[in-house]
């Protein structure tokens, strides 16, 4: 392999990790920092994508329908927040995981019905919208650099956020005993609903910005979603940093396991075996590698301080 | 018994769902257009959604032939949902004719009297393209499908007549979301053309990421369901140019196609793809067979008549080989952009002409 | 007197912080062995290596003969050591009864059965119903354990000990959330209890301590610092600076 | 008694089925409550999992692939006799069981539900990968295994499942009450206390790991018989999230509960799609609904009226 | 003026009514103790009071309002402070953020986090520690810190010195003093009858959900056939 496709192949898996981790950041708010379990998290990130095409039809300007869209999903987060997931706080994980997978199946179709089940593309603004020589053969969009760096950026505030600021604090202290927030003169439910909404707004803005690289459609959230768990486990539950660190290697990971496990496998494999071999082994390497750390730190990387259980 | 029941099943759940919806428009174009009587009987039409899994499928097709006692089973779309309605249609004494799945799995050893194919062999628009790029002479080919088993029926379809280098073969998973990784290698590998399998969104995608990459004006681009009218839609001028190879287009020359495609945009507002004319085709099959056989009360007359399939097929020439699957022509077709703004494939030339598959002999019908 | 549970030049840390510092200690049979000290100085951490929570850096554990200083928890607790939590851990969702029926369990031989319905147990219905008759609690046999008042929670915690029949007890503040006047109960309890076993109490009430201990040990920073009767202890200037003050 | 009423009322309907079928929509119908009751024995040992143990695996359908690939593979391999396959499966079930479940039971909580899934999905490809056997496509059976005869019979199929299905929830009813499910069910909520009683909690939890492990796969072999057709897709991800939904829905730990989630989300789902293709505009916000309205799922419901 | 009034209030759980009309009132600077063998409902008033098992029937007024039904979160910003039983500290949080992250300085800032690390120095060597490493003695130390945190002007400490060694213990109660006298008002849950007598202006006795007798210190000791009656068994 050359050193230019190496060097693509990292850019991408970092690209695909710095998704991984806006969807992932949301999820281990929700999940690893407040404690409930939202499976309509990828939901969010379909609903995302689905309301950036949509203001973009309408509107014609990609930052106007990304502002659009994030304000739409904040508000269709909030009112999911209100009328279902609130009641669901000091539920049993399991309750969460029913309803919220009844959430997923509606929006899934609903989202269906109103557009239709065929995949729908958009382009990036039209600053960004171009891509640079990266070899004689090959250009690179500008675009999936964008991304990255506003991935960095995002990881950063993020982090700040939860680990320096009292909100942070709060959260992570409502998330074990909730009870005793309130009792200590907190309004723990209507920060649970701004963290929530936030979290929910994260994904969605996952959905917009990715919207111009992969195709829209029906479901895409759900594949995704499984990945950002695998993301969040490994990391360690909670914790910004860790997420941010296994959604970069999760990505990488991902993408060179799948260019490369072949290849290598055709050093000491006939060709048909390893076509066969290869693509399956990819596909597992993540779940391989999730395996492996939970093996080794079954608490994840990087263990949110004093969690228990 | 003078009312004729038909079960359909197909695909209308999530992103497939879009080349299910051809096949019901298209079917139910056909029926509209013989005033809701297939070969003369009134005829109740039943549509049904696999949603793309193998359990639903299988109990779809169950309360079909064992509730609603249907004499006709069109479906489906994908090979693996018709594996799992196979046995259970074809048990119950119904025939089933898919109108777009057509695996090996059944042509040859396991073919069945009461089942028939009205697409094609599904390796047949691979073995197609091998046979392009061998007459193209192109010397280096890349070659790039999913990994699941018409996948790999893909590559080796494909491999069956094309006999100059392969760069490389790539299986990507099913749903893949970013080709980067994948584009990157092709670019490196510097081959004169691409050999791909994406189906759905992975094509839509795919055609994208390749157009921006600055590949698609260096190598040719050979695809089979990667650029048809379910995904054109989607893909627009990204794919203007891109080649494949299949059993018809909608602008085929002749009679019938014209006033199909005309009548058929009229009233759904899309352009007809494949999906949509062999499930009309399927119609006009059925209609053939129940009016020849003068009803459905005679099995054996009836599948006398489906396997004499004389009924004028969109694509002209059609007929049945032993295992009740095509023989017919293929072409190289490329995507165009029509004057309204609006996208299909093209004929470009006839590659093949009555060419069957390569199961047939094995099924002792 | 034979020594039952000892412990050889233990030690324990925590990063920088050591809250085991080569401590060795002796329990023998008949007698009650408190260990007091402030806050911190590694109490509970030292009865969480005896059990077997927590894992020792070094030094030795011995119960009845047998090194058991790698031994599993369920394996210690099998050979007879049985423990209460300062913090109260019980099963929150059965009943007071349930909790010490499960406590008596472990004694009736192997729990590796499937089919008979285990509240028809005579056996274990017998045991617990002993254990409890030990402990008075007021409340009654069917309540659930997560609804018992705090106080109860700390009888219910020292009940299923007993039912354990254990042969050494350690006991990590057993008075602590007793009401004032149930305390001089329990402490009548403790006094017959050591009859039975011995056992090994950590508690802040030094009405209790100097009424039931034999000998008392003061453990600061992780260091035995003091070792001897409760009237040497009383006495013992490092003693009343480092931890009873004025009190007594 | 009156937490199982539910079930026990449900079975009775259950073996008058094949008699309603008559009326009723017929062999249609008896194939439809089939499989809800094999979804219901898979459902059960799920709940052993979830319900007993605390423990959420969200790969358990791995087990129904072991089962239903191990029929498949031999009837087509020739090997048609119900006890071979039934031992094989139990032996394979087993193996995987221990395997996986030592590795997996180290961990607790979300960890211990996302290495499970991992496991499972390890199982999905490579299932996927057998290309002899279908790969993707799955894999279809020419014939059903041999019973001695059971199968032959009318219903017989029917009333082998419906058999199984009452000896198994009647067996682990038992169990749940039993001195080994009195551990069980009090390590879900502390294991550490109940260490320090004297209960290495891990042998438990493995011996409960895989005695669910052998109900799903034996519920895979039944499926692989009734369907008469096997795909990877059984052990699926999405397939473990459907068996936990069924158990959720039909109350987590209830006696009643796995029996009712089964029949419920079968019906419901052939109900509902049948009315319109956008049957999940309904399902979805109908889970809602009894997640909001009804803590505890569906047996919650009947024992409440019933209190 | 009384700070807090508490009439006729009745309060239970799902499976039973625990609470059968208790009333008190606590002046502003006033020492409270709610006395009552274990499982007498002690808890039970102070969790009612802060809306956290919400009563079924009487009223609480607090600093003049009316607070029946309100929200625990809103009656506690009114300026309770609770050290609850068995500490609830924030297990995943560390010592310094268990005590920052519900402080209040609406009410008046007498209590900083330089402060509470002067009162408990063994907690600001702990500071970077998370909740659930601290010994149980630490926890306690954490949980009183955290209730002052808020500075609240009534200090709830139910059973608030338990686990707590001697010496800190006894540090405790002069603290309290030193508070009562800077005008605090405190409701005290305590076993340390000897302590809670020097220290309290005001006990109340509670049997079976009932109050069955109040008194002052003095009262208290005198007649000790209350002690006898309702503490002893
Ligand atoms: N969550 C609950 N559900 C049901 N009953 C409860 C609950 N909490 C407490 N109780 C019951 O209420 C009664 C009073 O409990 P409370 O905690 O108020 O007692 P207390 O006086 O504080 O006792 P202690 O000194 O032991 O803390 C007890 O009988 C107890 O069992
Ligand atoms: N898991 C841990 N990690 C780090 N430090 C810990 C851990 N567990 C305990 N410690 C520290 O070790 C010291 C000793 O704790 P331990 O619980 O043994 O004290 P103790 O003597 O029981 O005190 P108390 O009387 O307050 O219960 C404490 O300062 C505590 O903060
Ligand atoms: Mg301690
Ligand atoms: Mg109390």
């Amino acid at each position: 392999m050359s050193s230019t496709l190496l060097l693509i192949q990292l850019l991408n898996g970092i690209q695909l990790g710095v998704l991984l981790f806006l969807i992932a950041a949301g999820l281990t708010l929700v999940f690893g920092v407040m404690g409930f379990i939202n499976l309509a998290h990828g939901v969010q990130y379909m609903i995302g994508a689905y309301l950036t095409v949509w203001f973009y039809g309408m509107t014609g300007h990609f930052g106007a329908a990304l502002l659009l869209a994030l304000l739409a999903a904040l508000a269709l987060a909030l009112f999911l927040e209100f009328a279902v997931f609130r009641h669901l706080y000091d539920r049993d994980h399991l309750d969460q995981v029913l309803a919220t997978f009844g959430v997923i199946l509606f929006l899934n179709q609903a989202v269906k019905v109103i557009w239709g089940p065929t995949p729908l593309v958009i382009s990036p603004p039209e600053f960004l919208a171009g891509t640079f020589r990266l070899t004689e053969n090959l250009n690179y969009s500008i675009w999936r650099i964008a991304i990255i760096m506003i991935g960095f950026t995002v990881a950063g505030l993020l982090w700040f956020l939860v680990t320096k600021t009292r909100i942070g604090m709060l959260v992570r202290a409502g998330a074990t005993n909730a009870g005793m927030v309130g009792a200590l003169g907190v309004n723990i439910r209507r920060l649970f609903m701004i963290v929530f909404g936030f979290g929910a707004m994260l994904a969605g803005f996952a959905g917009s910005i990715a919207a111009p690289i992969y195709s829209v459609e029906p479901g895409m959230g759900d594949g995704l979603l499984i990945t950002a768990f695998v993301v969040i486990v490994i990391g360690g539950i909670g914790s910004i940093r860790g997420t941010f660190i296994a959604a970069l290697l999760v990505g990488l990971v991902d993408t060179l396991g799948r260019s490369t496990i072949t290849d290598i496998l055709k050093l000491f494999l006939e060709p048909s075996a390893a076509n066969q071999i290869g693509p399956a082994l990819a596909s597992m390497a993540i779940y391989i590698l999730m395996a492996a750390v939970l093996f080794f730190r079954p608490e994840g990387l990087f263990p949110a301080q004093g969690r228990r259980a | 018994k003078d009312t004729l029941k038909v079960g359909m099943i197909v695909t209308l759940s999530g992103p497939p769902g879009a080349l299910g919806n051809q096949a019901r428009d298209g079917f139910q174009l056909a029926l509209e257009e013989m005033g809701g009587k297939l070969g003369g009987m009134e005829t109740e039409f039943i549509l049904e959604d696999d949603e793309l899994k193998a359990d639903v499928a299988q109990s779809k097709a169950r309360s079909l032939v064992e509730r609603e006692e249907v004499d006709f089973v069109v479906g489906t779309i994908f090979s693996n949902m018709l594996a799992a309605i196979y046995k259970p249609v074809i048990q119950s004494g119904a025939f089933l004719i898919s109108p777009n799945a057509g695996p090996s799995t059944f042509a040859g050893k396991n073919c069945h009297e009461n089942f028939f194919v009205t697409s094609y062999q599904n390796n047949q628009n691979f073995e197609v393209l091998g046979k392009i790029a061998t007459d193209k002479e192109y010397r280096k080919v890349f070659m790039l499908a999913p990994n699941y088993q018409a996948g790999k029926d893909a590559m080796a379809g494909f491999k069956q007549n094309y006999k100059g280098e392969i760069a490389d073969e790539i299986f990507t998973p099913l749903g893949h979301k970013d080709f980067s990784a994948e584009i990157a290698r092709i670019a490196d590998a510097e081959a004169d053309a691409l050999f791909i399998f994406m189906p759905g969104g992975m094509g839509v995608r795919f055609v994208k990421q390749f157009r921006a990459s600055g590949l698609a004006d260096k190598m040719a681009f050979l695809s089979a369901f990667t650029v048809d009218e379910t995904t054109l839609p989607a893909q627009k001028d990204d794919a203007v140019g891109m080649n494949g190879a299949t059993n018809w287009a909608p602008d085929l020359d002749n009679e019938q196609t014209a006033a199909f495609t005309a009548a058929f945009e009229e009233k759904y507002g899309y352009i007809p793809g494949g999906y949509a004319m062999q499930a009309y085709d399927s119609a006009k099959l059925i209609d053939s067979a129940v009016t020849k056989a003068g009803g459905v009360g005679d099995k054996d007359a009836v599948r006398a008549a489906l396997e004499a399939a004389d009924f004028t097929s969109l694509r002209g020439d059609f007929s049945f080989n032993n295992n009740h699957y095509p023989v017919q022509d293929f072409y190289l077709l490329e995507v165009v952009k029509r004057d309204d703004g609006k996208y299909h494939t093209s004929i470009v030339e006839k590659v093949f002409d009555d060419y069957a598959d390569s199961y047939a002999d094995a099924c002792k019908l | 007197m034979s020594v039952l549970l000892a412990t050889h030049g233990l030690c324990k840390s925590f990063g920088a912080l050591t809250v085991t510092d080569d401590v060795s200690l002796e329990l023998r049979t008949g007698e009650c062995h408190a260990l007091i000290g402030p806050n911190g100085a590694g109490k509970t951490s030292f009865v969480n290596q005896l059990s077997g929570l927590l894992a020792p850096d070094s030094g030795r554990i011995e119960f009845l003969g047998q090194d058991i200083t790698n031994s599993s928890p369920a394996a210690r607790a099998n050979a007879g050591l049985a423990r209460t939590f300062q913090i109260t851990s019980i099963i929150p969702t059965m009943t007071l009864f349930e909790n010490v029926a499960l406590a008596a369990q472990a004694r009736c031989g192997s729990s590796y059965r499937f089919f008979r319905p285990v509240h028809k147990d005579r056996q274990i219905n017998a045991l617990a119903g002993e254990a409890l008759e030990r402990i008075a609690l007021t409340s009654r046999n069917d309540k659930l354990a997560r609804t018992l008042s705090h106080g109860e929670k700390r009888a219910l915690e020292l009940a299923m000990a007993i039912a354990q029949k254990p042969r050494a007890l350690l006991l990590d503040e057993p008075m602590a959330g007793i009401g004032s006047d149930e305390s001089g109960q329990l402490t009548d309890t403790l006094l017959m209890l050591k009859q039975d076993y011995p056992l090994l109490l950590i508690e802040h009430d030094m009405d209790a301590v100097f009424k039931v201990a034999d000998r008392v040990s003061v453990l600061v920073y992780g260091r035995i610092i003091a070792s001897g009767t409760p009237d040497e202890i009383r006495a013992n200037r490092e003693a009343r600076t480092a931890y009873l003050g004025d009190e007594t | 008694m009156r937490a199982a009423a539910p079930a026990l009322v449900a079975f009775m309907f259950l073996a008058a089925m094949p008699l309603l079928a008559e009326f009723w929509g017929g062999s249609y119908v008896t194939g439809l409550i089939m499989r809800a009751m094999i979804l219901a024995i898979a459902a059960l040992s799920l709940d052993l999992l979830i319900g007993t143990c605390g423990l959420v695996s969200f790969g358990h359908a791995a087990f129904l692939g072991i089962g239903a690939y191990t029929a498949g593979i031999a009837i087509t391999e020739g090997t048609t006799d119900l006890a071979t396959i039934l031992g094989i499966t139990i032996g394979i079930s087993v193996l995987f069981a221990l395997v996986t479940g030592a590795i997996s039971l180290r961990t607790h909580g979300v960890t211990f539900i996302m290495i499970t899934l991992a496991f499972g999905q390890m199982l999905f490809f490579t299932f996927s990968a057998l290309s002899e056997y279908g790969g993707d496509d799955g894999l279809t059976l020419w014939e059903r295994a041999y019973a001695y005869g059971l199968f032959e019979f009318e219903h017989g199929l029917f009333y082998t499942i419906f058999g199984l299905l009452v000896a198994i929830w009647l067996l682990l009813d038992r169990l749940r009450q039993s001195r080994f499910g009195r551990v069980l069910l009090a390590a879900k909520e502390n294991s550490t206390r109940m260490e320090t009683l004297g209960y290495g909690v891990f042998g438990y939890r493995l011996t409960a790991y895989v005695i669910a492990g052998v109900i799903a796969g034996i519920a895979g072999a039944l499926t692989a018989n009734e369907a008469e057709f096997v795909s990877p897709a059984l052990s699926a991800w999405q397939r473990s999230g459907d068996l936990i939904i069924v158990v959720v829905l039909g109350g987590v730990g209830r006696r009643s509960g796995p029996v009712l989630g089964a029949l419920a989300f079968v019906v419901l789902e052939e109900g509902l799609s049948s009315l319109t293709h956008d049957w999940r505009l309904i399902f979805g916000p109908l889970l809602i609904f009894i997640v909001l309205f009804a803590k505890g799922g569906l047996a919650s419901l009947f024992e409440r009226r019933q209190a | 003026m009384t700070l807090l009034t508490v009439e006729n209030l009745h309060a239970g759980y799902s499976s039973a009514q625990i609470l059968f009309g208790v009333g008190f009132t606590v002046a502003e600077g006033e020492v409270v103790t709610l006395l009552g063998r274990n499982g007498m409902g002690k808890t039970t008033t102070v969790r009612a009071i802060l809306g956290l098992t919400p009563p079924s029937a009487g009223s609480v007024r607090f600093a003049g309002q009316d607070v029946m039904g309100w929200p625990p979160h809103t009656i506690a910003r009114l300026g309770i402070g609770l050290v609850p039983e068995g500490r609830q500290i924030f297990p995943t949080l560390t010592v310094e953020e268990n005590l920052i992250a519900t402080s209040n300085r609406r009410l008046n800032d007498r209590w900083t986090l330089p402060a509470i690390y002067r009162f408990f120095p063994r907690l600001q060597e702990r500071r970077s520690f998370s909740g659930a490493q601290l010994s149980g003695g630490e926890q306690q130390m954490l949980a009183i810190g955290r209730a002052l945190m808020t500075n609240p002007r009534l200090l709830i400490l139910d059973e608030a010195t338990e686990g707590l060694a001697p010496l800190v213990r006894a540090e405790i109660w002069e603290r309290l003093a030193a508070l009562k006298a800077e005008g605090e008002a405190i409701i005290v849950i305590d076993k340390n009858l000897d302590a809670l007598t020097s220290l309290a202006d005001r006990h109340i006795m509670l049997a079976k959900g009932r109050v069955v007798w109040t008194g002052n210190s003095e009262e208290l000791k005198q007649d000790s056939s209350v002690i006898d009656r309702y503490l002893h068994v």
